[in-house]
């Protein structure tokens, strides 16, 4: 009975999540086009509905019932697989991800979170890690040159920053002596950890820009250079699924994660604790601003080139991060 | 004076380097740009005022009494009734035009030994709108006007007709003949890019 | 059909909602071949901002459904824009931009196609060397207009044409152009 | 308002000419008021020429042009037109040389400049050239059997393909010039066959990167040979965009041609039209009243601010800069407004007329300009303070496509990407035409040659012109004459108000339009500094209405021929800021 009801719960909870994610997703992809106009003095969509609300909805249902056009010289099962391995690990993440302390509803109480793992943080990076296939199957599968070349361009940015990323992470999860996400927040009640990990944080900062593909690391769709990267050979919806994940689910993932592992979760800010905001809404608060970082730095920097890009990763990334790691270990040591 | 200078090469120091100064300062001026009006003009809603010289779709004008000196030397050969173009079939325009077969133009006859217009079609697909043929006209009959909403379906309907473009010419002058020679009409559309001009 | 009558309310609402959406997000493949190409990147910039009607450019003719043909199309090139024709998937919509694309234009050359219609179906020509931005925007919701009232077994002809222009005034009513 | 006339003849003079008499005694001098030619057998030429670019009082280092005329008549029958440039003394000689047995010795071991410039002559006319190193076609595919520039071939050429609009019922005709039958157009084997004659793969991949490709710019087709994402060889198909425009000048008149001057260079347009203007007037001894040089000028730079922020912004898009480009782009829309408001249409204005300008300036014009300079240097500043001292803009840029002075003169290199790599040749300078002599500006150059090198300059290039335009504002406003065109002159349309009102002016127009501008018989070439470099226009006239042949000297194709020298050994990433900082507009390369 006790297990029927977990599983129902979770099931419930994990429906909620994804279609949640989905409407998420389509809204992302209205925020970034008004912020992006607005950046540019223009006003974005508009006509669509009120204040282009409804855009989403239209550009939906005409990539959905677009012709699903597959090329004769394409490799059929990478094909159509490549499309899911992008976006589904990026789904999956969330799994992990807790976004708010658990709260008492009619005698329930709901923790809003699917799971509490407590490796959540590694299984969240080996999710993340897994779309990297569905890249490389994407470059290889389309059997065309842009495609390949932007899937190999994107691989190589992959594996530079998820060692960066690895390590990165490596201090608040000494400070907080767990894997857990929830533990780590709740480690977190008195001070961020983005004081002492201010090293770790620009690092998660330039990973999570070249996870997601945006300036100054979207080499593997700089559309001067390569039509549309590894996507060029997709059309309708599994196209539509490839910048979904990439640019939307993951950077709102990541985000999350920047904001559980340095800025306190749903603890609210300092000195505001006393305002009758529950953690739900702290979270998300946080994670819109540092959204809207990313895409403000996606619309204002230049591109690097690859081998720029992967020279960074190794040269500055990771020693930064090991020394994050080191000055961490000191302010333990310091401070307890 | 014409001098010949050489241009320094600015380099990025190291303090800019590790504080990421040159990125926050993009950022800013992004930022400025993002609480800045839009200077968008939402087009089927508002429409820019094209200027006075604006050179869209042509038009014939029509015989109203306001034609220069010209056309009253060349009017005796014609037979033109008022509310009719002035076209005198000189053909001055295919003549200045660097495309001559966009037009066509016949001319008849009359028993009493005078001529008369009888078709005068131009295909605007093959036109430059370069406003030569308007410079050629001696009676100021060929104009350019300020229609450019001419998108069709069909070629045939981007063929433009003698009694189109004479009711053209005549919407247009209505609408703006009087209207003093500038460089264009000050409204909210354009002011919504330029800001306020101050006019001498 | 007995069937097809039940239903047939229904499949007309879902065609309208289909047609909606289609209409409201055209995506045009960004194939800039002259002039016209520069007045079409002018489109897209602020101040006459595809983006409000939902159009985004695209670098790939897959992801495409509309293909704007901005500027001369030479014999040389032909064959590759045929290519990219045949590479968009369908529904799928072709705009000629300015004369030269619409017909050859000024230039009835040796070189020159007289007219992209003659490779690959064209659905609105927007004369003009080249055209205003506004004017482009105007084809495009020609084109619009003509996805709207495309029915069953209607064929293009059939849509009333504009006749002849007069004053261009704003638009206060919405929906000719149906967003 | 008294123009001092500057030294404004640039070609040889009489000593010079005296050495090169001395040691060659049967060249035949030609000269004519603003072109010299020297005549020289074809058996002699490649000496002549290593003399010219050797010898020590004469260094005629800088290839400017290399073209063809056909003279069906005369045997033998085609004719070649070598242009040089001494950068030591500042002047220009002309070579010509009968191809007898339709062929000439090949230039390219002299001058690698004149690798495409032969490669068009055998396009156009079929002059074959002994000792070229890959002799294909430069504009039209492989297996085209005809040589469109000679007198004997059609402009319209030969409609033999029934090819009918897609959109018409069988029987229906739309418009009155339209035909069903269409000259042949090439499939696709055709283009791989002169794909496969351009480049043979040694590496891993051939990527054809164009035509119809987002980031080059127009319908620039490039085969990359690439050994990973890095590229061992390179060549370029040009012709995507070749629409006769040389063809279609010796069947205009020159008033007729003003239009298609615009839409060679359809982002700079006006000064397409000035130069082309500038040329015709040295022809039929035209000199245009102060004011409507002063109109050019401002208009002139106008548009060179408008050109280098077209550059800008697709250059930052290039580069991932998004927002950077819709910034440019606004500003481009307000100096777009202003030659609407001016001229009467955005982008291809045919504004300037033969005499003068088309209109005087409507008013209020000057007050918008005046708000524009005042208000252009503050957005310019947001520009810089986002991209020049970026590092990634420095990474990207920084020692990437490194030009020596060597390279300058070898390639015929102008404009910008010649002052990059510290040539100071700028023909405002050098020769000043209009009223450029007559206001104070700076030509700036560069010490490195690279990309970061370009980009300063233009830059620094447009505050360069907002000072020229304010000046020329200045000027106006002070001058008493409104006269905008010469219409005495015999050669010049007469305005509108004289053909209402007098019927000689009215009869003066109808033979202008009818016969055209009939130019004494002789030849010229002039150029002008187009924000592509130098654009030129060689006329020869025969006494016509109409030019006997119109060879348009494009900086933007010499510019984009050093491309493949230094692509090699960079990857694709390069390919792109390189191709945007050499800036070609396709337009002007294929004419």
């Amino acid at each position: 009975m006790e297990l029927l009801g977990t599983i129902v719960g979770i099931t419930i909870k994990s429906l909620i999540f994804i279609v949640g994610m989905f409407l998420a997703a389509a809204y992302l992809t209205l925020l970034e086009r008004k912020f992006a106009g607005h950046v540019q003095q223009r006003p974005g969509p508009l006509h669509v509905g009120s204040h282009g609300l409804l855009q989403p909805i239209a550009d939906a249902l005409k990539v959905l019932t677009k012709e699903d056009l597959v090329p004769d010289n394409v490799d059929k099962f990478l094909f159509y697989l490549a499309s899911l391995l992008a976006f589904v690990p990026s789904i999956m993440i969330l799994a992990v991800v807790p976004f708010g302390e658990p709260f008492e509803i009619f005698g329930f109480k709901i923790y809003p979170y699917v799971s509490d793992v407590n490796v959540g943080l590694l299984l969240a990076l080996a999710f993340g890690s897994i779309s990297l296939y569905g890249v490389i199957f994407a470059g290889w599968a389309s059997n065309s040159k842009y495609p390949m070349l932007g899937s190999l361009r994107k691989a190589a940015v992959l594996i530079g920053y998820e060692v960066a990323l690895g390590f990165a992470i490596a201090g608040p999860i000494m400070q907080a002596g767990t894997f857990s996400l929830r533990e780590i927040v709740e480690a977190q009640q008195g001070l961020w950890f983005i004081i002492p990990n201010i090293l770790g944080f620009v690092v998660i900062v330039f990973s999570v820009l070249a996870e997601t593909g945006r300036t100054p690391f979207d080499v593997q769709e700089a559309e001067a250079e390569l039509v549309g990267g590894y996507v060029t050979e997709y059309s309708a919806m599994k196209f539509g699924l490839f910048p979904l994940a990439e640019w939307y689910i993951a950077t709102f993932v990541l985000s999350a994660i920047t904001v559980i592992l340095f800025f306190g979760g749903w603890n609210p800010l300092p000195l505001l604790g006393w305002l009758p905001i529950p953690g739900f809404i702290w979270f998300m608060l946080k994670l819109f601003a540092v959204f809207m970082f990313f895409l403000w730095v996606h619309w204002t920097v230049p591109r690097y080139r690859v081998d720029q890009i992967t020279e960074l990763a190794w040269k500055v990334m990771l020693p930064l991060a090991l020394a994050n790691i080191f000055i961490v270990a000191i302010w333990i040591m310091i401070f307890g | 004076m014409v001098r010949v200078k050489y241009v320094e090469r600015p380099e990025l120091s190291n303090k800019e380097r590790i504080l990421f100064i040159d990125f926050l300062k993009g950022m800013k001026v992004t930022i400025t740009n993002f609480f800045r009006k839009t200077i968008t003009t939402a087009y089927p809603f508002e429409k820019l005022t094209p200027p006075k010289r604006f050179r869209g779709t042509h038009a014939l004008r029509v015989k109203n009494g306001k034609e220069p000196p010209s056309f009253k030397v060349l009017e005796k050969f014609m037979e033109i009734k008022d509310g009719e173009s002035r076209c005198v079939a000189c053909y001055m325009c295919q003549q200045a035009c660097p495309v001559p077969e966009l037009f066509k133009i016949e001319a008849v006859q009359l028993p009493n030994g005078k001529k008369r217009v009888v078709r005068f079609d131009m295909n605007l697909l093959n036109c430059m709108y370069c406003g030569l043929c308007t410079e050629a006209c001696p009676v100021d009959c060929i104009i350019m006007t300020d229609i450019y909403e001419t998108a069709a379906y069909h070629r045939a309907s981007c063929v433009t007709h003698m009694e189109d473009m004479m009711k053209r010419a005549v919407d247009y002058d209505t609408r703006r003949y009087d209207e003093p020679d500038r460089i264009w009409i000050d409204d909210k559309e354009r002011s919504k890019l330029w800001g306020q001009i101050k006019w001498s | 059909m007995a069937i097809k009558h039940n239903s047939g309310i229904i499949l007309t609402t879902v065609e309208e909602v289909l047609s909606w959406g289609r209409r409201n997000s055209l995506w045009p493949a960004s194939v800039g071949l002259a002039c016209c190409a520069i007045e079409m990147m002018h489109t897209a910039a602020s101040r006459f901002d595809t983006d409000r009607l939902g159009i985004i450019f695209r670098g790939s003719p897959r992801q495409s459904d509309v293909l704007i043909v901005a500027g001369t199309v030479v014999n040389k090139v032909a064959p590759m824009l045929k290519l990219i024709y045949d590479q968009m998937p369908d529904p799928k919509w072709v705009i000629s931009m300015g004369g030269c694309s619409s017909v050859g234009g000024p230039f009835p050359t040796y070189a020159t196609l007289q007219g992209v219609d003659r490779i690959i179906p064209v659905d609105v020509y927007v004369p003009g060397c080249p055209p205003t931005p506004q004017a482009l925007l105007w084809g495009i919701m020609q084109l619009q207009k003509k996805i709207k009232e495309k029915k069953e077994g209607k064929v293009w002809e059939e849509i009333p044409v504009r006749e002849v222009p007069t004053a261009s005034q704003p638009l206060t009513e919405k929906s000719p152009f149906g967003f | 308002m008294q123009f001092s006339d500057k030294k404004t003849n640039l070609w040889i003079d009489k000593n010079k000419l005296e050495i090169v008499k001395k040691s060659f005694p049967d060249v035949k001098v030609e000269e004519y008021e603003n072109a010299v030619f020297i005549h020289v057998k074809k058996d002699k030429l490649i000496d002549f020429l290593k003399f010219l670019k050797e010898a020590e009082e004469l260094q005629f280092k800088m290839f400017i042009d290399f073209t063809c005329v056909d003279y069906p008549f005369h045997t033998p029958r085609f004719l070649g037109v070598y242009f040089l440039f001494s950068p030591e003394f500042k002047q220009r000689v002309g070579v010509k040389c009968w191809a007898e047995n339709n062929s000439l010795p090949s230039l390219t071991g002299l001058w690698k400049g004149a690798k495409w410039a032969e490669r068009e002559a055998w396009d156009m006319f079929g002059v074959k050239f002994e000792g070229h190193e890959n002799l294909v076609r430069m504009f039209m595919w492989e297996s085209y059997p005809y040589h469109p520039l000679r007198k004997d071939f059609p402009l319209e050429g030969i409609a033999d393909t029934y090819l009918p609009s897609l959109n018409l019922r069988p029987d229906e005709i739309p418009a009155h010039n339209y035909s069903p039958y269409h000259t042949y157009v090439p499939s696709m084997e055709d283009l791989e066959e002169t794909e496969k004659k351009r480049i043979q793969k040694k590496a891993q991949i051939v990527l054809n990167w164009g035509p119809l490709h987002p980031g080059t710019h127009g319908t620039i087709w490039f085969l990359f040979d690439m050994e990973g994402e890095v590229i061992k060889d390179c060549d370029i198909i040009l012709g995507q965009l070749h629409r006769g425009v040389e063809k279609i000048a010796e069947t205009r008149t020159y008033t007729q041609f003003i239009p298609y001057t615009d839409r060679m260079d359809y982002i700079s347009a006006l000064c397409s039209q000035v130069a082309f203007v500038n040329a015709v007037e040295k022809l039929l001894g035209i000199t245009p009243p102060p004011r409507a040089k002063y109109i050019r000028t401002m208009m002139c730079e106008l548009q060179r601010i408008n050109s280098h922020l077209l550059w800008l912004g697709t250059y930052a898009l290039d580069l991932g800069a998004l927002t950077i480009f819709l910034y440019a782009f606004r500003e481009r829309e307000k100096i777009m407004d202003i030659i609407e408001g001016i001229a009467g249409i955005r982008l291809n204005s045919s504004y300037i007329r033969i005499g003068g300008v088309a209109q005087d300036l409507p008013e209020g014009a000057l007050d918008v300009i005046r708000h524009f300079i005042k208000d252009f240097p503050k957005r310019l500043e947001e520009y810089e303070t986002i991209l020049t001292k970026n590092r990634v803009w420095l990474r990207r840029n920084v020692n990437v496509g490194i030009i020596n002075e060597e390279q300058v003169y070898q390639y015929g290199l102008t404009g910008v990407v010649a002052r990059s790599a510290g040539v100071p040749y700028d023909i405002r300078m050098i020769q000043p035409t209009d009223a450029y002599g007559e206001v104070d500006f700076d030509v700036p150059l560069g010490k490195v040659g690279d990309c970061y090198d370009r980009y300063l300059l233009r830059i620094e290039e447009m505050k360069q012109s907002i000072r020229i335009v304010a000046q020329c504002v200045d000027k106006i406003e002070k001058l008493k004459d409104k006269k905008f065109i010469a219409s005495e002159n015999p050669y010049v349309i007469p305005t509108l108000e004289e053909v209402y009102n007098s019927i000689e002016s009215m009869v003066k127009d109808f033979n202008l339009r009818i016969y055209g501008e009939q130019a004494p018989e002789g030849e010229i070439y002039l150029s002008g500094e187009n924000p592509r470099g130098e654009l030129g226009f060689y006329i020869v006239s025969k006494g016509e209405g109409h030019p006997y042949r119109l060879r348009i000297r494009s900086g933007a194709f010499y510019n984009l021929q050093i491309f493949p020298e230094l692509i090699k050994g960079r990857t694709v990433a390069d390919a792109v800021v390189l191709l945007g900082s050499l800036d070609p507009v396709v337009g002007e390369t294929d004419r």
